[in-house]
C-alpha cells in the first residue's frame, strides 16, 4: 500500500478506534469491519463537498471567464465529464487505480480488473485504504477526485474543442493516465512505495491535469482573435461563486484525505484555510503593484493557486508552513499566468497549466521541504527535520507525473483527432459554441 | 416636423426628461448605445493584460417634435444634458415627413 | 411502524451501535436515548443538504428555465414554500406524519396530533423511527422532505399562477396530501405495512408530486402562448447551477435516508451517484440521437430524472441496479417530456410530471425489480431474490398515492379557484409575474 | 471561561463522551485528549458551512442589491474580508479572542498573545472550550466567526468606500472590536462571567457588526443620488441564492455552536429553521399589508433577520419560543429597515444595521425572555423559568457591546480616513466601482 | 425611398414581421428601446419606497423600403401592432437617400 | 451633412472603426441590433422542439459627416465591413440639418 497513504490510514486507524477505546487489530484482520459512524459521517460529507467542487464549483469557475456565447458549452464540459467519469468509475476505474494487482509487480504500475462494476464491493466491503468507513464510500469519495481532475484540464482548452471529442478526451484520459498515476502514488504503486509525500493530489490530481492541459492548449493552438480581441471573462459573478464553492469545498478534499475525522483532518482544514487566504492575498498584491489595481480574477485565482499548492502538503505542514506555502503559490502562479504565458504565447485560456500544473509542482516540492513530523509521524520534511532526501523523492515524483502525463495526453489528443477531430471549425468558433454545439443561448 | 436625436450621458436622463415633460413634450424613446469619441475610455485589466474599452456607454434619445419646437427642445437638451467635460455628447436634427399613432391612426401634429 | 423504515433504521440501530461495541436494548426500550454523535452529524448535514435541494437549488433550476419577466416570481415560489412549509410542519405536519395514533385502526391513515407545537418534543426526546439520533433532528429532517415535495409541483405551473393562491395551494397539500401519504409508508400506515419498499420517496416524494403537477397544468390550463411563442429557458446557467446543487444536496436524500451513518448510507450513496450519471447520459445520448445536438438542458434534466428514479431504490440495489434504473430513467423521462407530452399537448411547463412523476413511478417499479437482500435484509426483490409479489406491492403503492394525491389536488385547486382565484390576468401574465406580483424586476 | 460556554461545552462533554459511555475526567485533565469522531465530524462540517455563508453566501447577497455597476467590488469585500481575517487570525486574533491571559484581571477583557502563529496548536492540541475535537477544528470553526462578521459591516457601506480603506478597516476592526468583545462573552471575559446569554452570536456578531454598520455610514455619508435616483436591487437572483446560502450556511452557525454533535445541536437546529420562516413569513405578510406587494427582497431579508434574532437564543430556546422570536424578529426589522431609516435619514445602504444591528439586539433581549431551562440547563430566563435578573444581563450584554463598538469604530474610521481616505471620488461612484477600483466589468 | 421607424410593444413583433414579408419586405432591423409617453408605467417597490418606471420596454423596427412602398408598409405596421390601449406606439417617416449593400456594393432599390 | 447609418456584423467592428479614424471621422454611436434579412438564422432547441431564430445580433453604426466626407465613409465602411457572405448589412445615408455639441454648443461642422 501506498507509503504516504499507509501513514495516513496508520493514523486514521489510531484516531478513528482510539475515539472508541477499541484496538487497532480486528480491522486490519479482516474480519468484519468496525465502522466508526463519525468518520463515515465526515467522509460521505466530504464526498458531497468534493463534488460540489466539479458541479456547479469548477463549472462556474471557468463559465463566468469565457466569453458568453461559450458559457453553457463551458458548464456542458464540467457536467459531462462528471457523468461519463461516474461510470468509467464504477466500471473499472476503481479497480485499476484502488486494488491490488495479484501480480506484484505489476501492482506497481496498475491495480487488478477485479472489481468491475464494483463487483466485489458488498454491502460490508471495507478497502485496506480506508479501515474504518464502508468501501463504498470510499469508492465515492475517489470517484469526486476522479471527476474533477479531468474536468480541469477543460481551462486550457475553452471556446473551440468540439463536444464530441471532449467527451472521448476525458474518458481516455481518465483510464490510460489518471488511473495509473492515482495507482502509482496512493493505490500501492511504486511512487507512494518510494516514500513520495501526496496527501491529497497534488501531483496526482493538479499537476496530472495541468500538465495535461498545457500539452492540450498546444495541440489545439491559439483561439481565434487570441492577442487581439478582448477575450476579458464576460461574467466574473460566477467565476467568484466558483471560486467559493472551490474554496469550501475543497475541505473535503484536504481534510477527507485523512479519510478519519480526527486530528489529521482537522490539521489538514486548518492549512489549507491559511494557505489559500495567503495565496489569494499574494497575488492581489502582486497585481495591485505591477497593474495598479487589484483585480477580483486576481483574487480569486490567487486563491485556487493557494488551495492547489496547499494540496500535497495539507496534511504534513504546520499552519506557518502552510502560511509560506500559500504566499508563494500566489506570487508564482500569478508570474506563471501574467508574464510566462505571455513569454511563451501558448494559449492556455483559463490558466489551467499556468494555476494547476505551476501549483501542483510548486506545492509537491515544497512538502519536501516544510513536511513536518510533529504533524505527520511519516512525513520527514527538509527543513524541519532535517531530511534533505524527502526532495529527491518529490523531485521524482514531480518528473514521474510530468513525463508520462504529457507524453501519454499527446497521444490521446492526435488519435482523438484523427479519429473525431479535436476542433470546431472557424465558423462555430467565432459564432460562438452554445448555439452550434448546444442550440441554445443564454437569453439576458 | 423633426426628428430631434441626443446622445447624452446616462445619468443626465432624468434631467432632460423633466425639462422636456416641462416643453409640453409628452414622449420619448431612450436607447442604450456606445460612443466612440473624444472622450477616451477606461482600460480593463485581464490577467496583466490592459485593453482599451473605447466605447463609453451613453443614452440616445429620440423626439419627435413639431418644426417651431426644435430649438426650445434643443436648448432644453443641451442645458440640462452638459456637465462641461469632454463626452456630454452631440444633438442630431433630421427632418420628419410623417408620423403616425398606431393606435388611433391619428398622423402628424395629432400623433404626437 | 413502515415495513421498509423498520428494516432500515434495524439495520441503522444494528450498525450505529455496533460502532459503539454496546447492545440494541436500551434504545429501544425507552430509556435515557444513545445518542450517536456520527449518526447525528450526518443527519444533520442531510437536513441541510436537502434544504439546499429546496433554496437555492430547485429554485434556481426552475427559475432559469422560465422567461426572464417571471424569474423572481419563481424564485419566490420555492422560498415562500420553504416558510410557510416549515411552520405547518411544526404546528401539526410532523404529528400528523411521523406519530402513531393512539386508534390503532386509524394509525394505519394518519398519525396523531399530540405533536401539534412539537410539544412533547423535549431535549432528549428520541422517535422510534430514528433512534440513534434526537428526535429534533429526525423532525427537522423530515422537515426538509416536507419542503422540497409541494415546491417540486411549481414547474407545472410556471409563469401563470397567483401567489396567494400558490401559497394556499402549498398549505393545504401539505396538510392534505404529503402528510397523509408519507404517514402511510413511513410513518407506520398501510403501505408500509403491506411492505411497499420506498427508500427515500419514489411515490411519497416525486411521483406525488408529480402526480399533483399534472392535475395543476390541467386545471390551470396551458400558458399564453403555448407552442406559437419561444418559451425556451431564458438562462440555462441559474438551471446548472440548481440540478448541480439539486444533486449534491441528494445525497442527504437517499444516503440520510439510512438514518444513521452506516454501510446503507454509504451504498445508497454509490446508487445515486451512479444512477444519476447514468440517467444523464442517456438522456444526453437520446438527444444527440433523435434532436442531432446535446442541448443542456437535456442533461441536467436527464441528472434530474436520474435522482428521482433512483429514490425509492437506493438503499436497496446494488452497483449495477442502480445503472439500469438510471439508463431507463434517462430514455423514459426524455420521452415522456419530449414526445408524451407533445402528444398529449398539456402543459406541464417545466416538466414537473414528465421527470418527476413519470420518473418516481418508473423508479418504485424497478425497485421491485432490482431490490436485493445482500443489500438490504428486507428489500426482496423479483430478478434477484426472485419474488415477483414485490411487484405487485409496488404496484399498489403507485396506483395508491397516484389516485389518491390525483383526486385530493384537484378538489383543493377548485377550492382555491372559488375562492381566490388561480391563474393571474392576460395582462399581468403577458407583462410578466415579477413586476405584477412582487413590484421587483431584474435589471440587466 | 465564558458562562455561556460553559454551560454549552459542559452539555456537550457529557452527550460527546456519554456517547462512548467514557467519564468526563480525563478530558478535562489535559491528558491525551478524547477526540470524539462524530463531534469532529459535525464541526468541520460547521466551519465549511459557516465559511459558506460569507462566500459566497454574503458576497451575492450584498452583490445583488447594489447597482450593476459596483457588483464586483462587492464581491470584492466579501472575498478580500475572508482572506485578510484569516490571516490575521492565525497570527494573532485566535489567541487574543480564545486564550486565557495569564493575568487574571486582565483576562477579563482580553487573551493571551501565547499562541502567536497558532504556535502551540500541535497536532494533539485540544481546547477546554471544546473538550471533544482537535483545537485545530475549533480555531477554524472560530474563525469562520471571525471572518462574517466584520464581512457583514460592508452592507452599510456599499458603493462608496476605497477598498484600500475597506482592508485596513477590516483588520483593524477585527483586531481592535471583535477579538475582544468575542473574548468578553465567550473566551472567559467578564461579560460571560456575568452570565450573560449569547449562544452564537446575537451581541458579539450581528448587534457589534450591525453597530460598526450604523457608524460606518454615518462617518461616511450618503450615497450620491440616494433618495433621488432609483438604487432598487440590480439582480435579486444573486440576492435569493445568497440568502438561502446564508440560510442553510447558518446551521454550522447556531447548531455548530453546540461544539458537540448531540441534542443540544439538534435543538438549536430546529429553532433555527422555525424562526427563519416565521421571520421571512413576517416580513412578506408586513410588506404585503403596507405596500400591497410582497417583494421577493422582503421576503429574504425577513428571513435573514429571523436567523440573526435566533442567533443568541438558539441553544436556549424550545420550539414555540423560536416561533414567536421569529415573528418578532420580522416586523421589527421590516419597520427598522423600511419606516426607521427613512425616518432618521441615513443611508444603511443593505440594511446592515436595520437587519443585523436591529435583529441582533432583540435576539440578545427576548432570549433573555425565552431561554428555558428544560433545553438548556444553564439559560434561565424571565418567562418560562421566572427569572427576570437575567433581562438585566441581557441588557448589560446589548449596551456594552454597543456603547464600546461605537465608539472604537469610530474612532478606527477617522483614522483611517486621515491616512488613505475612505471615500471614492464623485466621478469614481457615478461610474462605479467595478471599472474604476479592480479595472473589470461584468459583460452582459 | 423612405426610413420607417416604428415604435412597438415587444410581444407584437412577429406579427408585424410577418405582414411585411407578406409585403415583400425582405429584411428589417429591431432595437430595443425603452419608451416615454402617455402610458404610464409600473412602480417598483424597494424597502417600502415606491419608484415610478416612467420607461417602458419597447421595440424600435426600422425598415428601409422604396418611397412607393411606403403606405402600405405604414398601414400594415399600424394594423398589426394596434391593441387600442394607449402605449401602442409611433410611426416615424424620415427621406432615405442613398442605400447600399455592404456584400455587393449594389445601391438602392437593388440594395433592398 | 449626413447621417450615415450602417448595419454590420458584429465581429466587424473594430476594422471599420480604425478604418474611419484614419479618415478623420472623430466619432460614432454604436448599437446593438437585432437584423433580418436574406441571412437565415438558427434553430433553437428546447425540450425536442426546434424553434427558427429569425432575428440575427448586429451592430449599428450611426456616423454623422460633412456631406463631402460621406462617399469616403461609405465606401471606407463597405470595404471593411464586407465579407461576402450574406447578412454583411447595409448603409442608409439620411440628410442631417443641423448638429450641436452639448458640452460648448458649437453647431454643425464645429460640432463634428
Ligand atoms: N460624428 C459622430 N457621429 C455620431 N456620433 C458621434 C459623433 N461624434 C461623437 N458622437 C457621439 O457623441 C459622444 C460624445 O462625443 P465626444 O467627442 O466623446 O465628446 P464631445 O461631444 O464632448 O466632443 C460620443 O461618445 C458618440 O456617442
Ligand atoms: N414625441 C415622441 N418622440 C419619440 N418617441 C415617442 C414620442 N411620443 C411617444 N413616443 C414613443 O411611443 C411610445 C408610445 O407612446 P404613448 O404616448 O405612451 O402611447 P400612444 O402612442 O398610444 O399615445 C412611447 O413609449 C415612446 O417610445
Ligand atoms: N429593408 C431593410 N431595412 C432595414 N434593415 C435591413 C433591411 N434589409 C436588411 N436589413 C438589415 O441588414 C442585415 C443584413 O441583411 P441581409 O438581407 O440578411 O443580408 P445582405 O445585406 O447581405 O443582403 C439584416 O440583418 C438587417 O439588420
Amino acid at each position: 500500500m501506498s507509503f504516504s497513504k499507509l501513514k495516513r490510514t496508520g493514523l486514521g486507524i489510531a484516531a478513528g478506534l482510539g475515539a472508541l477505546g477499541a484496538t487497532i487489530a480486528p480491522a486490519l484482520a479482516d474480519t468484519a469491519p468496525k465502522i466508526d459512524t463519525g468518520d463515515t459521517a465526515w467522509m460521505l460529507t466530504s464526498s458531497a463537498l468534493v463534488l460540489l467542487m466539479t458541479i456547479p464549483g469548477l463549472a462556474l469557475f471557468y463559465g463566468g471567464m469565457v466569453r458568453k456565447k461559450n458559457v453553457l458549452a463551458t458548464l456542458a464540459q464540467s457536467f459531462g465529464a462528471t457523468c461519463i467519469i461516474t461510470i468509467l468509475w464504477m466500471v473499472i476505474g476503481y479497480s485499476v487505480a484502488f486494488t491490488n494487482n495479484p501480480d506484484s509487480h505489476l501492482n506497481q504500475f496498475i491495480g487488478s480488473f477485479n472489481y468491475f462494476l464494483l463487483g466485489p464491493m458488498k454491502l460490508n466491503a471495507v478497502s485496506a485504504l480506508a479501515p474504518t468507513i464502508p468501501e463504498s464510500v470510499y469508492m465515492f469519495f475517489q470517484m469526486t477526485f476522479a471527476i474533477i481532475t479531468p474536468a480541469l484540464i477543460a481551462g486550457a482548452i475553452a471556446d473551440r474543442m468540439k463536444f464530441s471529442a471532449f467527451m472521448w478526451f476525458m474518458s481516455l484520459w481518465l483510464l490510460l493516465v489518471y488511473c495509473p498515476i492515482a495507482h502509482w502514488v496512493w493505490g500501492g504503486g511504486w511512487l507512494g512505495a518510494m516514500g513520495a509525500l501526496d496527501y491529497a493530489g497534488g501531483s496526482v490530481v493538479h499537476l496530472n491535469a495541468g500538465t495535461a492541459a498545457l500539452v492540450a492548449c498546444l495541440v489545439l493552438g491559439k483561439r481565434v482573435g487570441y492577442g487581439t480581441e478582448n477575450m476579458a471573462p464576460h461574467n466574473l459573478v460566477l467565476s467568484v461563486i466558483g471560486a467559493s464553492l472551490l474554496w469550501v469545498g475543497w475541505f473535503g478534499f484536504n481534510a477527507g484525505s485523512a479519510v478519519t475525522s480526527n486530528v489529521n483532518a482537522g490539521m489538514a482544514a486548518a492549512a489549507t484555510q491559511i494557505a489559500t487566504a495567503a495565496a489569494s492575498l499574494a497575488w492581489m498584491f502582486a497585481e495591485w503593484i505591477v497593474a495598479k489595481k487589484p483585480s477580483v480574477l486576481g483574487m480569486i485565482s490567487g486563491a485556487v493557486a493557494g488551495l492547489v499548492a496547499i494540496t500535497p502538503a495539507s496534511g504534513f505542514v504546520n499552519p506557518v508552513g502552510a502560511l509560506i506555502i500559500g504566499l508563494a503559490a500566489g506570487v508564482v502562479c500569478y508570474l506563471s499566468a501574467v508574464w510566462m504565458k505571455k513569454l511563451l504565447g501558448y494559449d492556455d485560456s483559463l490558466d489551467a497549466w499556468g494555476v494547476h500544473g505551476v501549483g501542483g509542482a510548486l506545492g509537491a516540492l515544497l512538502t519536501g521541504v516544510f513536511a513536518s513530523n510533529a504533524i505527520n509521524s511519516l512525513g520527514k520534511g527538509w527543513l524541519i527535520d532535517g531530511n534533505p532526501g524527502q526532495m529527491l523523492i518529490q523531485f521524482y515524483d514531480v518528473a514521474a507525473v510530468f513525463g508520462y502525463c504529457a507524453i501519454a495526453t499527446f497521444i490521446i489528443l492526435k488519435v482523438i483527432d484523427m479519429v473525431v477531430g479535436l476542433r470546431v471549425s472557424r465558423e462555430v468558433e467565432v459564432e460562438g459554441l452554445d448555439i452550434n454545439l448546444h442550440g441554445e443561448t443564454v437569453h439576458g | 416636423m423633426k426628428l430631434i436625436t441626443a446622445i447624452i450621458k446616462p445619468f443626465k436622463l432624468d434631467e432632460v426628461r423633466e425639462s422636456l415633460s416641462a416643453l409640453g413634450v409628452q414622449g420619448m424613446t431612450v436607447t442604450e448605445v456606445k460612443g466612440y469619441g473624444r472622450q477616451k475610455g477606461h482600460t480593463e485589466i485581464y490577467r496583466g493584460a490592459e485593453y482599451a474599452v473605447s466605447f463609453l456607454p451613453k443614452l440616445k434619445i429620440e423626439v419627435a417634435v413639431k418644426s417651431e419646437m426644435a430649438d426650445a427642445v434643443i436648448e432644453a437638451i443641451t442645458s440640462k444634458a452638459k456637465t462641461g467635460q469632454i463626452g456630454d455628447g452631440k444633438i442630431f436634427v433630421t427632418p420628419l415627413e410623417q408620423v403616425v399613432r398606431i393606435r388611433t391612426g391619428e398622423t402628424d401634429g395629432d400623433a404626437l
